[in-house]
């Protein structure tokens, strides 16, 4: 069953699956070679503003993740959402199994881009010297992408998984209070809202904490 | 064989089925010992309800013209020569009646129809 | 008698228009069972609520023993469905929807969907959003059968199918129910493909069940006879008198519609002086006309 | 001219203000003199006839904040905070520092008549009508006195520290310097990273660089010309300076060579000059600030050992040890991640089991 439900999700993400999994391979490539960390002359070498680059460049890793989830997410329900889940539903098996099934798949597609940024990290790393003083952090970057990743899938694949209207109300009263909120700050009412939910979510033990935070795939 | 079984006849389609045998037998075209077609084959190629042609056999079964063998298949059995005619002139009388039903319901008399049957009858004979 | 599918007092309702029972469907088991109805009379919703597809408002549903929806998947394990519009994920290819189904179904019988590919001439690699809807009509057919049921529900399976496809698709069934003696639940507005395989019927209409009984019963009992010189008063008539109508013919010639004819009831007639010209056979989609007509107008006199 | 004059006797009375403390008697003091200023500036303002806006102001101590609107809660709470702040960062002492000093918060039009208050030891704060808010204002208001001791202590001292961050949130300061410390790639910053106190002083650009301090100086010297300026040793006309250095020569001579390419040695910021200051500021009491900036025309270095009241090596040292404590955070996956992320991946995915069949 869940190699066959595997199949149908590599068939649906296979596409996005190989870019997400080139693009998470070249990042750490072009992030070494645009701060200017490449093999050979390292005299010009002015490391504050190698490793600003670094930094700014490392802010792709959770993006892509994102990417990934939402890709994968749709990959997982977008078919059925077609189909209005009647085949689904006529599978011998309950609900809960199948979703777990639809979730199991995607979570595996995870790995494929996972290594392909652990690959590509060792890979730029790999390419030069790292100057006295300097640490690498490809380990560190690669297991954060795979949580981003897996955290980003299951939000998105929890929103995807309800009724359009379930779906809608979530994003919707989401953006409204925040909408909301800022409209009340513009006019003068500082509400704190926005920066409270903004905080919730994305601080212990809101669930994005993963996403923020040092990316540095270079830093002291 | 069943090219003229018609789903839309009043007369159920076991019996039109049970009819079509028992005459294949009363003619000779069916000869004791032989296999009648599998229920299945029989249903699939007519499309019809497999227990229809169950309950054919099961008709033929109980008037001695058919023999079901257990997990082998539906043989003829052997009919004597008297209940090979007599099943032929039932059938012979069944048209007429059937004829005859028809020509009321059209207005033509009973002795029209058997002038014009003498007439065919002689036409065919050259 | 043990049923196959058995609604008690089902209801349902979609929006302020569309209203649905309550039913109480019961189709015995080892049957082939004909749902016959017109478009939008709810055959549809009722197979959707059967199987647990729809929420019913009231009633309850067994299918197989299995409560739906409570035990939709357990009863999912058995009942092989097809659908009236295709529910495929239309990015697979015909192959990789069998295996898909196949994984599913305990009982999916491999050499039995190889064998209906072949029959039904469908490509393993051809994609399902590619398919003709011949070819769709006959793979859903092909994934009902080929995981052995023992009900199948088929919505509609042949409709805008053409003769042939129809023709394969009706063989391919009935081969599949003489062999395993599934019951078979199967809805059409198409009278013609029912009339030979079905020996239940049920009619819809307006969201009711106006009819259900054995097919043999169906078929026999509506009569058309055409009567003179009838009294105004039928008195207390042997069968039910469903329709009464002037006749076209001479003056003094009415049309009766009657439901339970049996010969011996031509005394009747002489009984209220009247004559018994001619009893006119119904065949079914005659019979299904007679019903709808008699049954959505209220009887006269 | 009347104007300049009142401007003058204002500045006056705000000077005489700044010498009294803080005690009651001598805040009344203050009161007294904040509303002969308040006369002044409003009889300036009629004199002017030109329809300048009434100017209003607060006081921290010596700062004025001159205001077109003194009584706006905004402007009200945020010199409150801003006050905190002040002496939270720099202790009461350093207020003598900002006598004469004013800050202009402007809040309505702009307007030829402000021009009068923007001369001198001025900083000025345009207040837009979507930033009001106390918060931004004691940020402003925290960098304009950043603005305002930037004059301090005499041009030596403002040539050395460049602007001031005394009011920056020290964190991301010190974690900015740590990494400069670590990446500056010349060899006083490399030194310092070592432990070496002297370089950590060529680093901050307290020791001028003379030739011949010290071996050690001398051959750090020759390895940065090495290491970051061997590509250019094939130009003429520099070749001739490049091994006089590299091939054993002084310091006199890489100095030369140096000069001679264009090159300085790199140092750490500003920046880390600030964080410096802020060190002698904690290490030295509450009037540290005060005493390194009052203008004795001392040198660098004799003030900082002053303020700080410790030999400059200790201050470094102190100093060294701070920077290096904060590191900035790594890529890492903080402690519980890995489980955070488990458990909220259960969780939604728990809810999306939930999800209904009826659709």
């Amino acid at each position: 069953m869940f190699a066959a439900i595997c199949r149908i999700q590599w068939k649906a993400s296979a596409l996005g699956v190989a870019l997400l999994a080139t693009l998470a391979f070249i990042i750490p490539l072009l992030t070494v070679q645009q701060a200017g960390f490449s093999a050979g002359d390292r005299r010009g070498w002015d490391l504050i503003v190698m490793l600003s680059a670094v930094e700014t460049a490392g802010t792709l890793f959770p993006i892509l993740a994102v990417i990934l989830g939402l890709t994968l997410s749709v990959g997982a329900w977008s078919a059925d959402h077609q189909a209005e889940h009647v085949y689904a539903l006529t599978l011998p098996v309950p609900r809960w199994h199948y979703v777990l099934l639809r979730f199991g798949a995607g979570l595996l597609l995870i790995a494929p881009v996972v290594a392909a940024v652990g690959l590509g990290c060792a890979v730029a790393l790999g390419s030069f010297d790292l100057p006295a003083g300097l640490r690498s952090y490809g380990g560190a970057i690669t297991l954060r992408f795979a949580l981003a990743a897996a955290v980003s899938y299951a939000a998105t694949f929890a929103l995807a998984a309800g009724t359009k209207r379930t779906t809608a109300a979530v994003v919707g009263v989401l953006t409204a209070v925040i909408v909301l909120a800022l409209v009340l700050e513009a006019f003068g009412v500082s509400t704190a809202v926005a920066e409270g939910i903004m905080n919730a979510i994305f601080t212990r033990p809101g669930p994005f904490e993963v996403l923020v935070g040092p990316w540095s795939l270079i830093g002291v | 064989m069943f090219d003229e079984i018609d789903p839309r006849n009043p007369i159920p389609l076991y019996d039109q089925i049970a009819a079509r045998i028992r005459l294949a037998v009363a003619s000779g075209d069916l000869a004791e010992g032989d296999a009648l077609p599998s229920v299945r084959q029989l249903a699939a190629r007519l499309r019809i309800n497999p227990a229809t042609v169950v309950q054919a056999y099961r008709a033929l079964e109980r008037e001695g013209f058919v023999e079901m063998r257990q997990g082998s298949g539906t043989y003829v059995r052997s009919v004597s020569t008297d209940r090979r005619r007599q099943t032929r002139e039932d059938q012979a009388a069944r048209l007429a009646r059937d004829l005859l039903t028809e020509a009321a319901r059209l207005g033509i008399a009973g002795t029209e129809v058997a002038r014009a049957l003498q007439r065919e009858m002689g036409a065919r004979a050259q | 008698m043990s049923y196959a599918i058995e609604t008690q007092e089902l209801q349902y309702r979609a929006g302020r228009t569309f209203e649905l029972g309550p039913l109480n469907l019961h189709v015995p088991a080892g049957a082939i069972y004909g749902f016959l109805g017109p478009n939008g009379s709810g055959k549809t919703t009722t197979i959707r609520l059967c199987l647990g597809l729809l929420r019913a408002e009231r009633g309850g549903v067994r299918v197989l023993g299995h409560d739906v929806p409570s035990q939709a998947p357990a009863m999912f394990a058995r009942v092989g469905y097809v659908p009236e519009r295709s529910h495929l994920y239309p990015n697979l290819t015909v192959r990789e929807a069998l295996a898909l189904h196949g994984a599913f179904h305990r009982r999916w019988d491999h050499q039995a969907a190889a064998e209906l590919l072949g029959t039904f001439q469908l490509q393993g690699d051809t994609r399902i959003g590619r398919l003709s809807k011949g070819e769709n009509g006959k793979l859903l057919m092909l994934l009902a059968l080929a995981q052995r049921p023992d009900l199948l529900v088929l919505d509609e399976p042949t409709d805008g199918l053409d003769p042939v496809v129809r023709r394969d698709v009706l063989m391919a069934l009935i081969d599949f129910v003489s062999e395993s003696g599934a019951t078979v639940f199967i809805s059409s507005h198409l009278v013609h493909e029912l009339e030979r395989i079905c020996d239940w019927v049920g009619v819809m209409d307006r969201g009711r069940l106006v009819a259900e009984v054995p097919m043999h019963s169906f078929k026999n009992g509506i009569k058309r006879l055409r009567v003179r010189n009838a009294p105004a008063q039928a008195g207390d008539p042997p069968f039910v008198l469903l329709a009464r109508e002037r006749g076209d013919g001479a003056s003094g010639t009415e049309v009766w519609v009657v439901r339970g004819w049996q010969a011996t009831m031509r005394q009747y007639f002489e009984g209220i002086g009247a004559v018994l010209q001619d009893v006119v056979d119904l065949d079914l989609e005659e019979g299904f006309v007679e019903l709808l007509r008699t049954a959505r107008v209220p009887r006269g006199s | 001219m009347l104007r300049a004059a009142a401007v003058v006797a204002a500045l006056t009375i705000v000077a005489a203000a700044a010498l009294v403390g803080q005690t009651p008697d001598e805040q009344a003091k203050l009161d007294r003199l904040t509303r002969r200023y308040d006369d002044l500036t409003a009889r300036l303002t009629n004199e002017a006839e030109v329809g300048v806006p009434r100017v209003d102001s607060v006081h921290v101590g010596g700062l004025w904040i001159l205001s077109d609107s003194a009584e706006s809660p905004v402007l009200l709470g945020a010199v409150e905070s801003f006050r905190r702040l002040l002496m939270q960062q720099l202790g009461p002492a350093p207020l003598p520092l900002l006598v004469g000093a004013r800050i202009a918060v402007r809040f309505g039009e702009a307007h030829p008549g402000w021009g009068h208050l923007l001369t001198g030891d001025t900083q000025f704060i345009g207040v837009q009508q979507r930033r009001r808010t106390s918060k931004w204002l004691t940020g402003q208001l925290a960098q304009a006195v950043d603005g305002l001791l930037a004059h301090r202590g005499g041009a030596s001292v403002a040539a050395w520290r460049g602007d001031v961050h005394l009011f920056h949130d020290q964190g991301p300061l010190l974690e900015a310097t740590h990494l400069e410390l670590l990446t500056a790639n010349a060899p006083s910053a490399d030194g310092c990273r070592d432990g070496s106190l002297e370089a950590c002083a060529r680093s901050l650009n307290l020791i001028a660089r003379l030739p011949g301090q010290s071996v050690e100086a001398n051959a750090e010297l020759r390895r940065f010309v090495e290491r970051r300026l061997r590509h250019r040793a094939s130009e003429p006309a520099l070749a001739p300076a490049y091994s006089a250095c590299v091939d054993g020569g002084d310091a006199a001579a890489c100095l030369a060579f140096l000069e001679r390419a264009g090159v300085q040695e790199p140092t750490l910021s500003t920046r880390a000059t600030g964080t410096l200051l802020v060190a002698v500021g904690d290490v030295g009491g509450p009037d540290a600030l005060a005493r390194f900036f009052a203008d004795t025309g001392a040198a660098i270095v004799p003030r900082l050992e002053a303020a700080a009241g410790m030999p400059v090596d200790s201050l470094l040292a102190r100093w060294r040890e701070t920077i290096l404590a904060h590191r900035p955070p790594p890529t890492a996956v903080p402690a519980g991640m890995q489980w955070f992320v488990l458990g909220w991946a259960t969780v939604l995915v728990a809810l999306a089991t939930r999800s209904t069949r009826w659709r």
